[in-house]
């Protein structure tokens, strides 16, 4: 890749060793993207579906990949790859098979939209999978630097993404509110990390975490690490959506294309929170005492203006939009478990019930967005409350499928949803926050009120006799593949969780 | 036979049972007979039974007849049994006896009308209950009977219902008589509690041998005097007893004279070891509100005009007397005087019907007079009951009362004085009433051209059937004191004290002793002061109301039951309803106000937040920047520098 | 002399920064953005970090800006803002506060910590004729060499995922600025 | 205690038959209503059945769980399919069964059958599995899930303010059994430190070997008490009660009146005092106080209701006071009784609620002032009503009567001046029943009423079937108490053994210096 | 005397902190979106130059590094941001920032 000169050089420059099977998920997505922008860009269009099905295949086989490597990783151990940039650990497998699977879900759905919209094409696909790539990097990464920039690339491909339906104007708005904000959330974040690197020596987490825990604990002012740590909240906080840094989220949610903000809801999130627990519990363990008050604070923040705000809402995105966040309130109930034990050999059950938790969600999501870009038919102008009226009795299976997520996300027993939030609270009560428990629990019930407005749009109110919410509306079959697909799994989950909750347990360990 | 006892009660409940079922089938009159026959043989049984105990020793007459454990919990121990001893079998005889003649007079009184089966139905489960009452080997067994003759007189009183008046009158009666059974279940509990059963001869046992503390027993009997208010229409809680004369007539006589009104007697009488056992003043109330609900009623009773609601006052005060017995300790006279009164008022009452029956329903004695010559049997029953009740000798009235008075004259004069007032009142409202009714003028004819019912309105005389227990009652109404005569020199020691003798082994405990004072050595006395009472009374009225000697205004506060019924009325209509409406919108404004404000509040919190969410980007950042500084603060300051 | 150039420097960096939030006129600010750009430039010269200080200058002034005034003219945004009105009642406050806060507290931080050793230090800088491992001098390039072993060795997957970026980059500019291929016939549109 | 079921799983067929049930009718055709009500009738029927016959099985002389079939569901949260049957769920279980073809045969969905019935037996499914749970964890997601199917019977088949009542309900319920959900993880994770050992969900493990420090126990038994006392409902915690009755289909508010408040009391009794023997007997003082105030409370603002179903349902207020009262006087009567008198609200308020439904058809209306005479021109429906509202005021002879005087009889051992005032409560049942009788069944009935149709044949054999229940559990309830009071009274051991304080009984030995220890009640 | 102090690294840092803030307030108060987005470029440089002043403070050359992508990053975003907003003005000519206010709520 590059060449070496010898000539005043000490020793021999050699690259790191790199683990090619190891990163064949992520080569695969890219691959995939760079040939739907190449092979797509130099073709004519092609038929209805291949774009989807070629970005969908290859995230199935990512994640299938990543399936194969768990085997590697519980059998031979964690270890790092290129040159300790990357993680390779089972955490890092379980974000990138979750980001994989929302891929998946969200490609299939957003074919039909984007011909519907007439916004088909390559680009939109591409980016879907290079921001995957750059999820799973955030979940991944080893580094600082790494993970700014795998967040750098799924921000940026959300900025455009959010933006691509030009012909409507809060596209172009949510775009642009996402840039600017998240251009400087983006700042923050760097100044953390240069703080961080400033009071560490290094960006690379291992050595971070060597550096700090070789030193021997003597009184000090930490005042510049913990500045660092500050904006790094910052930076994440923001991409998680947690309050103050929520503000974003509604109106992006609500102006993007609804796949799109399916997509930012499921990988999103799920990087997001991945790339949190990297920075604050993997590399950062040594200042949890300073850093679990202010995630306590933002997930009591998040969970109460989250489902306060979501229930006078009459938009279902922007219902949707406030719900996140009081999802992300319920994740960082997780975290805030996880905090507790952060860098110890048993990190306790925090970890494992987030990603329980992010999964669960990220399925939940986008079927639940899939249902409202049907529902809100062509130009995906009708996200209003109304526009739900009377689906229950145009299209029952439809409207008993958006039931089954809205009541998972409610947290109703037997489905994924539940299982998800009973993990948490479980999580957080064996480190014995309680007060942190009952008040997600409270909101949560909060919450439910805003499922509830929409199951009652859904069922309980008679469809308009005229107009657009007159006719039924249709169901394609990729997206009632995709839909189909996620009420199963939220069922399946909710019933018999046994085995993901066994593969979250063995995401303790982490690579360092 | 007395393993059979259980059929007393069990034979009025297959009429009831078979009414159900075949009654409409059956219709009228054959549903009224099948009743009436059931109750009749309920009579011979009891008799039977009664022969039964006769022929065994004094001390061995009580017998427990148990058919199966209805509420065996832990400790408690409830039998569905029945307790067969001279006092439940006195009461099953008048009370079947009784009760079948006047189910026989009901099949004439209720020919014709439409709901004729039901109301055999009722009349039957009403026998079944009541006999549950007295039969009950235990408090609960009582209680059910207790209950059942509440709600079948509840029932009956709202026979009619399509008329206001009776339905709200039964509802009152049934009311009403919950708070007495309010009393009556924290005695039961109370025993319960002490003693651990609530079995009649266990508890009474308790009492005996001095095992139930004085206080226990004082609480016990104060709760058990409640709820015999309740049931027997004493003060406080009477006023139900006037209203429920929107009953059919013989529901009148047979519930709300003879039977279910005494049931409050019967308990304090069964339970009279209890009421011994207690501190003093427990006796000495009952003795005192006894002997005022009576003076109150008798003085109620002179201003009424429906010939029914004299009887009905007449009731609470007889009542009162019976009460005033047992107060007094005189538990016999209590008994005595209540198969006595059972008698005459079950026969006015009766009569009553009789006569309202010839008028054409009409019940205001104001439209009456000179009814003999065209009712001459029911007057000149009528006739005997009113010398009974009067207390003229030697009617069965005169023997009662005069057992009474003698009681409780030993208990202190002032009670005697009072009863002796009461009596002179009694005469005097009774002959009110048969000279208004029987005698006088003859002023249903004015009344019947204003009506214009009928084109020739003519009072008649009732048909055999309804006739045959109004005679067989004046028989037993007239020679009824033969079964407890005084021991008097002037009368054979053989036939006197009878009742005495029978019901010794039940309330030989509790029966006051009386025997050394100058009251019961000079009783001959006592009756010469009582019957110089009941004529006083007689005349007076005879020259008020026959011959208009004396010119008298029935005052209004009278005709109004001094007022109590209306204040206690409006007490419920005014205050009591409105703190109930209190209540419910204390419920829907206050509690559930609540619970929607917090609704509410969540909303309008939601909404002021919301207006944080600008939509212009620059102060989302701002927003940001603020989370930044507090981040800040919180890390730089208090955790790096601080 | 360090000092001078240090003052002179910063006063470029922070003139310049205060002109861009103050110049009414977008090109202005974008001009005051350069002088800013080239003073952080001098700085990393001054830091001995001769290649970031060459890159500074050709991507940052050189392409970022002109690529800031090439959109300013194509749009025509160039009317000139009047910053004396501000319609949102509390930004002004609240960027006053952030600003404090932010300034505040970090330099707060700083100077607490301007003392304290880092936890670990680095292998320390090449410089240019300085001193590197077993006592050969570097050359003039000690710096680019340096940072060019630091990036393909440990720093190579980060390099290569800038790659990944520059797609998005491309792929982005394409959805946004292709031609529509249908008109709307409903849905709302601006 | 624990024998291995063998053979055939009834309790696990309890639960799984109306789901199958309820899948069946929500695949068969659409165009054939009639199949669609057959199927699940017969599901439910079926299920009745399978419960009569368990009742059957059943070993009266065991006071332990019977049936008890046990499965690892999630053992990495240690959570089994644990379900069991004892004397206390025994006949609730039989209630479920018996109540729920009952109420399908006694009611119409008027439209949607399909949806209707599958929510009804997936709602039947629900309660099975709340009253036969022996894991916390199975417990918590039955009592919750139950919610769902009542959520849509209300809202989809319900009344004019519908939505708002289902919502109510919904929210209500839920903001109760967040603090369950946090109080059951912290059970499972303080028993792991307080004797248990692991963490384990199991009930019966968790209250034979976790022994609380008393602070902690009292957290945790308030946790589980504000679920259930939403759902009985106690004072002040009940106005979704006649919300959501009032709006409810008739066969909702049969269910919900009939089964689903006993979650409630039954929670109570399983969950809070067998699991926190101590923290319930402290907390006395606080739930008899309400209990008490819902007696009276509850009968008061019932007198005054104008909707007649509106005033069933406060009646149930005041009903469920009194099992509350008796469980917390805790002592054997009274928690028999309460026992007994969750059997027979469940028959005699279901039987009213189906009752004033079925005015609501005829006359559709319930409002009070608009109903008069119909005991004239329909004297069977009226007495029909009249035996089931003898029933509910509390009649001995009649069911009702057997469980309150069990209660107040009990309680009075241990806390005499709460029943004092309960049994005041009594009068009251007795003036607003009696009153709403006699305006809506007295006097003349006007034009409108006239024509009131008398009961029908499928509503007479509906009726006649509660009025056998009410009746026999009346007259011969021994066959009830046999199979409850050994469960009782294994349960008081355990109280006992746990609090080291004596269960009240009485005085039976009497001596003359015995009244004034027993003034402390 | 005073041209012998030699400026610390600390002495950037702070300039650094000033230039990053004062770019934080201009994304506050400036309406026009170019200079809004210019102001974020503002705090990315001093991040830039805070990352140079800690590399030679702990004798790292990671923090150069650092910077090197942070160039390419920022040069990623420009070309996203700038593509988003003219995407923007060419269908609303002047559009300020405050005119972007559809959704909100």
């Amino acid at each position: 890749m590059t060449l070496h000169l010898p000539q005043q050089a000490v020793e021999p420059f050699s690259g790191p060793d790199v683990n090619w099977f190891a990163l064949s998920p992520m080569i695969i997505l890219v691959s995939a993207a760079l040939f739907l922008l190449v092979v797509g860009a130099l073709t004519p269009r092609w038929p209805k579906g291949l774009y989807a099905f070629v970005a969908a295949g290859a995230a199935g086989a990512a994640g299938a990949l990543s399936m194969a490597l768990w085997d590697d990783v519980t059998d031979k151990g964690t270890s790092t790859l290129v040159g300790g940039a990357l993680a390779f650990d089972t955490f890092a497998l379980f974000v990138t098979i979750t980001i994989c699977i929302g891929v998946v879900l969200v490609s299939l759905t957003a074919d039909d939209y984007l011909v519907r919209e007439g916004l088909d094409g390559p680009e939109v696909y591409a980016l879907f999978l290079v921001a995957a790539t750059g999820g799973i990097v955030m979940g991944a990464a080893n580094d600082l630097i790494v993970l700014f920039v795998g967040l750098e690339t799924l921000s940026l491909a959300f900025y455009v993404l959010a933006a691509s339906y030009r012909r409507k104007a809060g596209s172009s708005e949510s775009g642009m509110k996402y840039f600017v904000l998240g251009g400087f959330s983006s700042a923050f974040f760097l100044y953390g990390i240069a703080l961080v690197y400033g009071a560490v020596g290094s960006t690379n987490i291992s050595t971070m975490v060597t550096t700090v825990s070789s030193t021997i604990p003597v009184e000090r002012n930490d005042a510049l690490v913990l500045a660092g740590v500050a904006l790094l909240l910052v930076g994440l906080g923001f991409k998680i959506a947690a309050v103050p840094f929520h503000v974003w989220t509604p109106d992006v949610y609500q102006g993007a294309p609804t796949p799109v903000t399916a997509f930012m809801a499921s990988v999103g999130k799920v990087a997001a929170f991945a790339a949190l627990l990297r920075v604050f519990v993997v590399a950062l363990p040594f200042y949890r005492d300073d850093w679990r008050p202010a995630i306590w604070a933002l997930a009591v923040l998040s969970l109460v203006v989250g489902s306060f705000l979501a229930v006078v809402q009459t938009d279902v995105k922007r219902m949707l939009a406030y719900s996140s966040i009081s999802h992300a309130g319920f994740v960082l109930v997780g975290v805030e478990a996880a905090a507790h034990r952060a860098g110890e050999e048993d990190s306790g059950l925090g970890v494992p019930s987030v990603l329980v938790y992010l999964l669960a969600y990220a399925v939940l999501v986008a079927g639940t967005f899939a249902v409202v870009a049907l529902v809100a038919r062509r130009g995906d102008g009708d996200t209003s409350l109304d526009s739900f009226r009377g689906l229950g009795a145009q299209r029952p299976l439809l409207a008993l499928a958006l039931t089954v997520f809205l009541v998972a996300q409610a947290g109703v027993p037997f489905t994924s949803g539940f299982i998800a939030k009973f993990g948490v609270i479980r999580a957080g009560v064996d480190e014995h926050s309680y007060a942190l428990a009952i008040i997600a629990m409270v909101s949560s019930v909060v919450a439910a009120f805003l499922y509830l407005r929409i199951m009652v749009s859904a069922w309980m109110s008679d469809p308009p006799t005229e107009g657009q919410g007159a006719t039924a509306v249709k169901i394609p079959l990729a997206t009632g593949f995709a839909i189909t697909a996620a009420v199963l799994f939220t069922l399946a989950v909710g019933i018999f969780p046994e085995w993901l909750l066994e593969a979250a347990e063995t995401t303790t360990s982490f690579a360092r | 036979m007395i393993d059979v006892v259980w059929l007393i009660p069990a034979l009025p409940l297959l009429g009831f049972v078979l009414i159900l079922l075949f009654g409409r089938r059956l219709g009228d009159p054959k549903a009224g007979y099948l009743a009436t026959a059931m109750v009749g043989a309920s009579f011979v049984v009891a008799a039977g039974v009664y022969f039964d105990l006769l022929s065994e020793p004094a001390e061995e007459r009580s017998h427990v007849v148990t058919l199966f454990s209805w509420l065996p919990v832990g400790d408690l121990k409830v039998d569905m049994a029945f307790l067969a001893d001279p006092l439940s079998i006195t009461m099953c005889l008048f009370v079947t006896g009784i009760g079948a003649l006047i189910h026989l007079y009901a099949v004439g009184y209720m020919h014709g009308d439409p709901k004729f089966s039901k109301f055999f139905l009722y009349l039957n489960l009403f026998a079944f209950s009541m006999l549950m009452l007295v039969l009950g080997e235990n408090l609960l067994v009582t209680f059910l009977g207790w209950e059942g003759v509440g709600t079948c007189s509840y029932f009956l009183i709202a026979f009619w219902h399509a008329r206001a008046s009776a339905a709200t009158a039964g509802k009152k009666a049934f009311v009403t008589n919950r708070v007495g059974d309010f009393g009556f279940m924290l005695a039961m509990f109370l025993a319960f509690q002490a003693v651990g059963s609530i079995s009649y001869s266990v508890v009474n046992h308790a009492a005996e041998e001095g095992s139930l503390a004085r206080s226990t027993a004082t609480a016990i009997a104060a709760l058990l005097f409640l709820g015999a208010t309740g049931k027997s229409a004493q003060l406080p809680l009477y006023f139900w007893l006037p209203d429920a004369m929107e009953g059919p007539t013989p529901v009148s006589a047979l519930i709300h004279a003879a039977t279910m009104v005494t049931a409050g007697v019967f308990l304090m009488v069964r339970m009279n070891p209890v009421l011994t056992q207690s501190y003093d003043w427990v006796p000495t109330t009952i003795a005192w509100i006894g002997v005022i609900t009576a003076l109150f009623a008798a003085t109620v009773a002179i201003a009424q005009n429906d010939i029914k609601k004299v009887l009905a006052y007449s009731t609470v005060s007889q009542l009162g007397y019976m009460f005033l017995a047992v107060g007094s300790g005189a538990y016999v006279a209590a008994i005595f005087h209540m198969i006595t009164h059972a008698f005459f008022k079950a026969l006015l009452f009766l009569g009553s019907g009789s006569v309202i029956h010839g008028m054409h329903d009409q019940q205001d004695m104001r439209y009456m007079g000179m009814l003999r010559k065209l009712m001459p049997v029911t007057a000149a029953t009528f006739i005997v009951g009113w010398l009974a009740i009067a207390g003229v000798f030697p009617l069965s009235g005169f023997w009662s009362k005069d057992e009474i008075l003698m009681f409780s004259a030993a208990k202190s004069p002032a009670l005697y004085v009072v009863g002796l007032v009461v009596a002179l009142l009694t005469a005097f409202y009774m002959t009110r009433q048969v000279i208004l009714v029987f005698f006088g003028k003859a002023r249903w004819e004015d009344q019947a051209e204003e009506h214009g019912a009928h084109g020739d309105f003519k009072p008649h005389e009732s048909p055999w059937i309804m006739l045959t227990p109004l005679v067989v009652l004046a028989g037993l109404a007239a020679v009824g004191g033969i079964i407890q005569l005084p021991d008097v020199s002037w009368l054979p020691e053989s036939i006197t004290q009878k009742l005495e003798h029978w019901l010794e082994p039940v309330i030989e405990f509790g029966e006051a002793d009386v025997g050394g004072t100058w009251w019961s050595q000079n009783k001959t006395i006592l009756m010469l002061l009582a019957s110089a009472a009941a004529v006083g009374g007689i005349i007076v009225a005879w020259l008020v109301y026959e011959k208009d000697r004396i010119k008298i205004n029935e005052p209004t506060i009278l005709a109004n039951a001094w007022y109590y019924d209306k204040a206690v009325s409006d007490f419920m209509g005014g205050p009591g309803r409105e703190s109930f409406d209190g209540a419910a919108w204390f419920d829907a404004h206050v509690v559930d106000g609540a619970v929607n404000g917090v609704g509410r509040g969540v909303r309008e919190v939601a909404t002021g937040m919301r207006r944080s969410q600008t939509g212009y980007v620059r102060n989302y950042a701002g927003i940001i920047g603020i989370g930044v500084v507090l981040l800040l603060v919180w890390f730089v300051l208090i955790r790096g520098i601080l | 002399m360090d000092l001078v150039v240090f003052v002179v420097a910063s006063g470029m960096v922070l003139a310049g920064a205060l002109g861009v939030v103050v110049y009414r006129h977008p090109v202005h600010a974008a001009l005051s953005l350069v002088l800013t750009l080239f003073g952080v430039a001098v700085h990393f010269v001054s830091l001995e970090a001769h290649f970031l200080a060459a890159v500074q200058v050709i991507v940052y002034a050189g392409a970022i800006v002109v690529l800031f005034l090439f959109v300013i003219m194509l749009l025509g945004v160039d009317t000139a803002e009047d910053l004396r009105v501000e319609r949102l009642p509390i930004q002004r406050p609240l960027a006053a506060v952030m600003g404090a806060g932010i300034v505040g507290l970090l330099v707060a931080a700083i100077i607490s910590t301007r003392d304290t050793a880092p936890l670990a230090m680095g292998t320390g800088l090449d410089v240019p004729g300085g001193p590197i491992a077993e006592g050969t001098t570097a050359g003039h390039d000690a710096n680019i060499r340096q940072l060019a072993d630091n990036l393909f060795s440990d720093n190579v997957f980060v390099f290569e995922l800038t790659s990944v970026l520059l797609i998005v980059a491309v792929a982005g500019t394409v959805i946004l600025t292709r031609r529509e291929r249908r008109g709307s016939q409903d849905g709302t549109t601006s | 205690m624990h024998e291995p079921a063998a053979g055939f799983p009834i309790l696990t067929a309890l639960i799984l038959v109306p789901v199958f049930g309820a899948l069946a009718t929500a695949v068969a055709s659409k165009r054939r209503p009639e199949i669609v009500k057959l199927i699940g009738l017969l599901a439910s029927v079926f299920t009745g059945a399978l419960s009569i016959w368990m009742l059957v099985q059943f070993k009266t002389d065991e006071a332990g769980f019977q049936f008890v079939s046990r499965h690892t569901w999630i053992e990495e949260w240690g959570i089994s399919w644990h379900v069991g049957v004892d004397g206390i769920s025994l006949l609730l279980v039989v209630l479920t069964g018996v109540l729920f073809p009952l109420a399908i045969l006694g009611t119409d969905a008027h439209h949607d059958d399909k949806p209707y019935l599958a929510w009804l037996l997936l709602l039947e499914a629900g309660v099975m599995g709340s009253f036969l749970s022996l894991d916390l964890f199975l417990f918590f997601i039955f009592f919750e899930i139950v919610l769902v199917p009542m959520y849509f019977l209300i809202g989809g088949w319900g009344y004019d303010n519908r939505r708002y009542a289902a919502l109510k309900f919904f929210l209500f319920t839920m903001f109760g059994s967040a603090f369950m959900l946090v109080a059951i993880v912290s059970t499972a994770f303080l028993a792991r430190d307080h004797g248990v050992g692991r963490v384990t969900f199991d009930l019966v493990e968790l209250a034979e070997h976790a022994s609380f420090p008393a602070t902690t126990g009292r957290w945790l038994f308030f946790g589980f008490a504000i679920a259930f006392a939403v759902k009985v409902p106690i004072f002040p915690l009940h106005t979704w009660l006649p919300d959501a009755h009032t709006q409810a289909p008739t066969a909702g508010s049969v269910i919900l009146a009939g089964v689903m408040l006993k979650l409630g009391t039954y929670g109570l009794l399983r969950f809070g005092l067998y699991l926190f023997p101590e923290a319930a007997r402290w907390s006395r003082p606080l739930f008899l106080t309400l209990a008490v105030i819902g007696i009276t409370y509850g009968a008061i603002v019932a007198t005054m209701q104008k909707d007649l179903k509106r005033l069933v349902a406060y009646s149930s207020i005041a009903h469920l006071g009194f099992i509350v009262l008796g469980i917390f006087a805790v002592t054997n009567q009274a928690i028999t009784g309460s026992v007994l008198q969750m059997v027979n609200h469940g028959l005699s308020t279901g039987a009213l609620f189906l009752l004033v439904g079925w005015i609501y058809e005829r006359r559709h209306t319930r409002d009070i002032a608009q109903l008069n005479g119909i005991q004239s021109v329909a004297p069977m429906f009226a007495a029909g009503f009249m035996v089931v509202m003898l029933s509910s005021i509390g009649v001995p002879g009649l069911n009702g009567f057997v469980g309150e005087y069990l209660i107040l009889i009990g309680s009075f051992l241990s806390a005499r001046w709460w029943v004092v005032v309960a049994a005041a409560g009594v009068i009251l049942a007795a003036l607003y029943l009696l009153w709403a009788y006699q305006r809506v069944f007295h006097g003349e009935p006007d034009e409108d009423n006239k024509s009131f149709p008398e009961i029908t044949f499928r509503e007479g054999a509906v009726l006649l079937a509660f009025i056998a229940m009410i009746v026999f559990s009346g007259v011969y309830p021994k066959p009830l108490i046999d199979r409850v009071e050994p469960s009782v009274d294994l349960l008081l051991a355990h109280v006992e053994a746990r609090t080291g304080e004596p269960v009240a009984t009485p005085d039976v030995v009497a001596d003359g210096e015995r009244d004034h220890e027993e003034e402390g009640g | 005397m005073i041209a012998e102090i030699t400026p610390t690294p600390t002495w950037y840092l702070i300039l650094a902190a000033f230039v990053f803030g004062i770019g934080a307030v201009g994304v506050l108060v400036r309406r026009n979106p170019l200079v809004i987005f210019m102001c974020i470029e503002l705090m990315l440089n001093a991040v830039n130059l805070s990352f140079v002043a800690l590399s030679v403070r702990i004798g790292d050359i990671g923090g150069q590094t650092a910077v090197f992508f942070v160039l390419v990053v920022a040069a990623a975003e420009v070309v996203v941001g700038l593509g988003i907003i003219v995407s923007i003005l060419r269908r609303r000519p002047g559009a300020t920032a405050d005119d972007l206010a559809e959704l909100k709520g």
